[in-house]
C-alpha cells in the first residue's frame, strides 16, 4: 500500500508515488466512459476529465460551460474554463445557452464533473455561502458569514446532466447532515424528491474525495461508502464525515493508480498542480 | 447606412452612465473579454448606487463592489476561478453593503434571452428545488421566496417549473476584440452571453481592443455577431479587458490578477489600487505605461495569437483611429 | 476525439431513414441552403408517410408533397418567394393527402428552441390572436383549437400568453456550405435555424457541399456553429441544395427552379421529373453531368464567391474525399 | 395628373411615366422615416424599402427575416429575402430567431412591411388559404380551396413591428368584409382588440395599393380612405373594395412621384421588375 508522505509519516522514506489529490483525480477519471458527453469545470475537475480522455477513455466529447467544444488545454492548468489556455485550440466556439441550455439542462450531457464547499448526506452541494449559528439561513436571509463563489454553472449541470460526479476535499467541516443553502441539487431530501421538479439529470452518482468514494443508496438516496483509498481507512472516512456514514456492505479499496495512469494525469497536470498538496 | 460611432472612453461613460443604473457587463468568464476600462472610468466619475447585472463576476464587479459604487447585483457564478474569491465583492457582500442575488449561469443568459425576447418569463428547468429559487436576497423575509422563481404550469402535461424573469439593463458595456467604426463586432473565443447581452439591454456600448476597416465585415459576416444597428458606441482602447484575457490578443496578466484581488480586500487596498491603477492613466498611452509595456509585449505572446491572424490585415493603426475619432463622432 | 463521419449519401439515407419519421430539413429559405439531396434519395427509396418539420418550404418539400412521400407537414412559410407557389406542396394539400399544420417563421424557431431546450413549452407573443392559435389542421373539429397553441399565465403579471409545443425531429438533414470529416460544419449566409435545429433533433446528418480540413475549424472556431458532438454523419454532395442557392458557392438556378415547380403541378409531370432528376443519376458525376457543367461553371460564378476565399485553402479535391470515404466511414 | 397608360387610355399618349405598381412602392417608401429599424419581405416590399432608402430615409437600418443586416441588393431583384443577391455584401449574417425574435417581436423594429393576398376593414391579413361558400372554414378546418403561402415571418412582424404598412394589389376580391383565416392579425374585430393580446406592436399604420392609401380610424380602428393617387379616384377605389369603405374627411390626392422619387426606385427597381405590369 503507498500513500502520500503528508498524511503517513510512515510512509516518508517511500519515493511518495502519488498524492491524495492525484488519488482523488484519478478515481473521479475512472468514472468517465468513453463516448461521453462530458462537462468539467475549471481546476481539479478538468484534469480529472482530461486525465480519462488521455488514459481510458479517448472518444470522450468535451465541453465547457461557455461552449469551447474539441480543445484540451495547453500550457498549463487553464486560469478559468474558457481562458486562452484551452480556446488554443478549440474546433468551436459557441455560448453560454448552448453549452448549459441545449446540451445540459436539455438532458444530452452524459456527465458533470463538480465541485463543493459543502456537500450533505443526499449530495446536496453548497458553493453559496456559509452561515454563523447553526449553519442554517432561518426564516430571514442573513448575510452570510463567508460568502463563496455561488453556483455558477453546477447548479445546470446537477438538474441536467445524466450523472453528476461531486469532486471534493475531504474534511469533517465540508460533509454536513444538511447543506446551509442548497446551490446545487443533489437528491434534496432523499428518495424521489428530485421527481417533484421533473429533472431530467439522474442526480449525482458519486462523490469522490481525498479519502474514498461514497455513493448513493439506490432506494433512499442516502451517501454512503463504497470505496476507500489504499492510503485511507473506513475509519479515517468515517471521522472526517459530519453525518453517520453507512458503509456498504461491498465496500472495498480502490486499486492503486497504475503506472499508466500516473503518467496520462502528469502529462495532462503539466504544471503540477496536483502534487503541490 | 450606418455612421462612425466612435467616441472615446470618456465621452462614452460621460453619456451612457448615471447613477442608479442598471448595468450590465462582463463578458466571458472571469478571466476573459470583460470590459473593464469602463468600469474603472465609472470609479474615476464616482458612479454610485448601480445594479449590476454580470452574469459572472469580473474584476471589474469586483473593482466596482470594492469601491462601493453597487448597490445590488444579479449574477451567476461569483467567483474569479483560479484566482479564488472574488475578495472585493466578498467584502460588500458580508458586510451587507451589496445586495447579492443568487442565480446561476444558465438562467442568467436565459434572462437575458427573455429579455431580448420581450417575453414575460423565461421557462427554467434549472434552478427550481434549489434555494436559488427559495431564497431571495432582494426579498429577505420571505421564505419560500415568492417572486423570484415563480412556478407556472406547462400547458401541454400540467407540469410544473419554473418561470425567470427576464433582463434588460439600461446599458451594457461589452468587451469585444475587433469592432469596426459602425458597430459592427466580431468576437473570439466563446461568446458566453455576449449575443443576447447585446439585444435584452437598451443601450449598447461596445469596448474593442481593436478597430477593424468594415471590409473585414464583409468578408466575415457570419462572424459579426453584433451588428452596428443595436450598438450606441464604440470605444477604441487596447488591452481593454485587462488583467483579464482576450482570446487572440492577450493572455491573463497572473501576477496583477492576484495583486489586484488581494488589493481589493480591504478598503485601504482600495484606495492605494484606485490611485494607483485608475488615476494612474489619463489615456491610452499612459494606460499602457501603467500596465508596462514589457508586460504588454508578454501578454501578447498568447498561444491564442493565431485566431487573430485572419484579421490583421482590416486592423487600423492607433493613429487612423484617433483621426476617425477625432471629427464629430456621432 | 472525434472520428471520421464520411458516409456515402445513401448509405445516410439508409442509416438515417424509415418510414414514418419526423423528418427536418429546409435550412435557409425556400431559394438557398436545402439539403434537397437527401430528399431525392428518400424518393429514390420511396419513403413514405413521413412527418416533414420544415420551417420554410423548399423545393425538397415540395419534392417529397409531390411524390407522395409525406402525410404531415408542419410549417411556417409554404410559398418559393419569388418563384410563387410550391404546386407540389400546394398539390397535396388541397387534395387532402397531406395534412399541414401552420406556424410562423418565428415560432417554428421557437418550437426548435423549446425542443433543444428540451422545455416544456415556448412562451410565445406571437401567433397568438390569429388563425394559427385558433384554427389546427391536425385537430380539425376543434374550433379554437385547444392544444396547438393553449394559453399560459404569465405568474409575474398575470397576462395571459401563448404556449409552443417543443420540436424534436428523429432526423435532420441540414444543408452546409462546409463541414469537416469529423461533422464540424461552417455556415455562410444566414443561418436560419440550423443552430436551433441542430440542437433540437435526435440525429444531425449534415449535407456539406464543400469538405475541408479540420484544420481549417481550429482557425474559425467562432464560426463553427455545428460542432462535431452533435453530428451523426457527414455526406459530400456538390451542389447539393440544387437548383437552389448555397451562398458562397453557387446561385439559385432560374429555369430550373420554375420547370421544377411547373413539374411539380401534376402527377404527370412529377413522374417525369422523378424519372429525369432522380433516375437521372447515380453518384456525384453524373449528377453533375444531369445538371450540366455548363450550367454547374454559371451558377458558380456567384455574387457571393468570396465569401468562400478565406476557406479555400482548407477545401478537398473530390479525390481526397472519396479517399477518405473509402476505409471504415464510422 | 400623369397616369399610366395601361390604366387610362386617355393618356396613351403620354410617356407612360410610371406605372400603378411604381406608384404604390414609392407610397409605401414615403411611410419609412430616416432612422427606422425596418424589415422588408421579398419582391415588391423590399423594392419599396430600399426605395425609401435610396431616395429620403438613407438612415435606415435594414434587415430581413433570417438576420441579414446592412445590404442592399445586387444584380436584380432577389429570388428570395436571404438569397445570393443579398447576402453578397452584409455587414452581418445571424438568424431567425435573432431577426424575428430579439428584434422584431420584440418590438424593437420600427416598422414592417407586408403583403396580403386577402385585407379585411380592420388590417387582417390573410395569406393562408381561399375556401369555397361562404369565404369561412366553418367549425370544421376543411381543406382549402387553393392553398397559399401560409403566414411565414409576417404574423410575427404583425404582433411585433411598431407599424406594419400592408402592399396589395387594390382588386374587389382581395378586400374583404372579414378575412377567411387570419395569417397575420391587425386590429382583429377592431376597437382595442389588439389589448387582449398584449401585442407589442401598433398594428398596421397603412395600407398602401395601387389605387390608394387607407388609414385606420383612430378609436374603430375601420380602415377607411385616406388618399387616392393622381390616376385613381374615390370612386374607383370604393368600387374595388369588398366592403362599405368609408372615405376621410382629409382624403387628398397623394403627390405625383418626383423625378428623384422615380430615379431612386428605377435605380433599385434594376431589372424594371415594377415596370412590368
Amino acid at each position: 500500500m503507498s500513500a502520500p508522505a503528508s498524511s503517513n509519516p510512515a510512509n516518508a522514506a517511500l519515493e511518495q508515488p502519488y498524492t491524495r489529490q492525484e488519488m482523488m483525480a484519478i478515481a473521479t477519471g475512472r468514472e468517465l466512459r468513453d463516448g461521453d458527453l462530458a462537462i468539467f469545470g475549471v481546476g481539479l475537475s478538468m484534469l480529472a476529465g482530461y486525465f480519462a480522455q488521455a488514459c481510458h477513455a479517448p472518444n470522450i466529447r468535451t465541453m465547457t460551460e461557455g461552449g469551447v467544444y474539441g480543445a484540451t488545454p495547453v500550457g498549463g492548468l487553464p486560469w478559468g474554463i474558457e481562458c486562452n489556455r484551452i480556446s488554443a485550440n478549440a474546433t468551436s466556439f459557441t455560448n453560454a445557452l448552448d453549452a448549459l441550455g441545449f446540451l445540459v439542462a436539455s438532458g444530452r450531457c452524459d456527465v458533470g464533473i463538480i465541485g463543493a464547499a459543502q456537500v450533505d448526506k443526499f449530495g446536496n452541494v453548497n458553493t453559496t455561502g456559509i452561515w454563523d449559528g447553526d449553519g442554517v439561513i432561518g426564516g430571514h436571509y442573513r448575510l452570510p458569514r463567508t460568502r463563496l463563489t455561488g453556483a455558477g454553472g453546477a447548479n445546470d449541470i446537477a438538474c441536467g446532466a445524466g450523472r453528476v460526479i461531486i469532486m471534493v476535499t475531504h474534511e469533517a467541516k465540508r460533509f454536513a447532515d444538511k447543506v446551509s443553502y442548497i446551490s446545487s441539487p443533489g437528491y434534496l431530501d432523499g428518495g424521489d424528491a428530485r421527481a417533484r421538479h421533473g429533472f431530467v439529470g439522474g442526480g449525482p452518482s458519486a462523490i469522490v474525495t481525498t479519502l474514498g468514494i461514497m455513493r448513493p443508496d439506490p432506494v433512499s438516496k442516502e451517501f454512503i461508502l463504497d470505496a476507500w483509498y489504499p492510503f485511507s481507512s473506513v475509519e479515517e472516512i468515517r471521522a472526517n464525515t459530519g453525518w453517520d456514514l453507512k458503509v456498504s456492505p461491498t465496500a472495498r479499496a480502490v486499486p492503486e493508480p497504475s503506472a499508466a495512469e500516473l503518467a496520462a494525469l502528469r502529462r495532462v497536470d503539466e504544471t503540477g498542480m496536483l502534487r503541490k498538496k | 447606412m450606418q455612421h462612425n460611432k466612435l467616441i472615446s472612453l470618456a465621452d462614452a461613460v460621460e453619456r451612457y452612465s448615471w447613477d442608479g443604473m442598471q448595468y450590465a457587463s462582463g463578458a466571458s468568464l472571469p478571466v476573459g473579454s470583460d470590459a473593464i476600462v469602463f468600469g474603472r472610468e465609472l470609479v474615476r466619475r464616482q458612479r454610485r448606487d448601480l445594479h449590476a447585472l454580470f452574469h459572472c463576476n469580473t474584476q471589474q464587479l469586483n473593482l466596482l463592489a470594492a469601491t462601493g459604487a453597487v448597490g445590488k447585483a444579479e449574477c451567476g457564478f461569483t467567483g474569479l476561478e483560479v484566482f479564488g474569491f472574488a475578495n472585493g465583492l466578498r467584502r460588500a457582500v458580508e458586510s451587507g453593503q451589496l445586495v447579492l442575488e443568487d442565480y446561476s449561469n444558465l438562467s442568467f443568459g436565459l434572462r437575458l434571452l427573455a429579455g431580448a425576447m420581450n417575453w414575460p418569463f423565461a421557462p427554467a428547468t434549472v434552478n427550481i428545488g434549489s434555494d436559488i429559487q427559495w431564497r431571495s436576497a432582494f426579498a429577505p423575509d420571505e421564505y419560500p421566496a415568492r417572486a423570484k422563481i415563480p412556478t407556472v404550469t406547462d400547458p401541454f402535461s400540467g407540469r410544473e417549473i419554473g418561470a425567470l424573469s427576464p433582463l434588460k439593463p439600461d446599458v451594457a458595456a461589452i468587451h469585444v476584440p475587433l469592432a469596426d467604426p459602425l458597430g459592427n463586432a466580431i468576437m473570439l473565443g466563446t461568446e458566453w452571453n455576449r449575443f443576447e447581452l447585446s439585444r435584452a439591454a437598451k443601450k449598447v456600448v461596445l469596448i474593442a481592443d481593436a478597430i477593424v476597416d468594415t471590409a473585414c465585415m464583409r468578408q466575415f459576416p457570419n462572424l459579426v455577431r453584433i451588428p452596428d444597428i443595436i450598438v450606441e458606441a464604440v470605444v477604441y482602447w487596447p488591452f481593454a479587458a485587462w488583467p483579464q484575457s482576450s482570446p487572440g490578443l492577450y493572455d491573463v496578466d497572473e501576477a496583477h490578477m492576484q495583486a489586484m484581488n488581494k488589493a481589493l480586500a480591504t478598503p485601504e487596498g482600495t484606495v492605494d489600487y484606485v490611485r494607483q491603477y485608475i488615476d494612474g492613466y489619463a489615456d491610452i498611452d499612459s494606460y499602457l505605461d501603467m500596465i508596462g509595456r514589457d508586460t504588454v509585449e508578454r501578454l501578447s505572446h498568447t498561444g491564442t495569437a493565431f485566431l487573430l491572424d485572419p484579421f490583421r490585415q482590416w486592423i487600423k493603426t492607433p493613429e487612423e483611429v484617433r483621426a476617425l475619432s477625432s471629427g464629430d463622432a456621432r
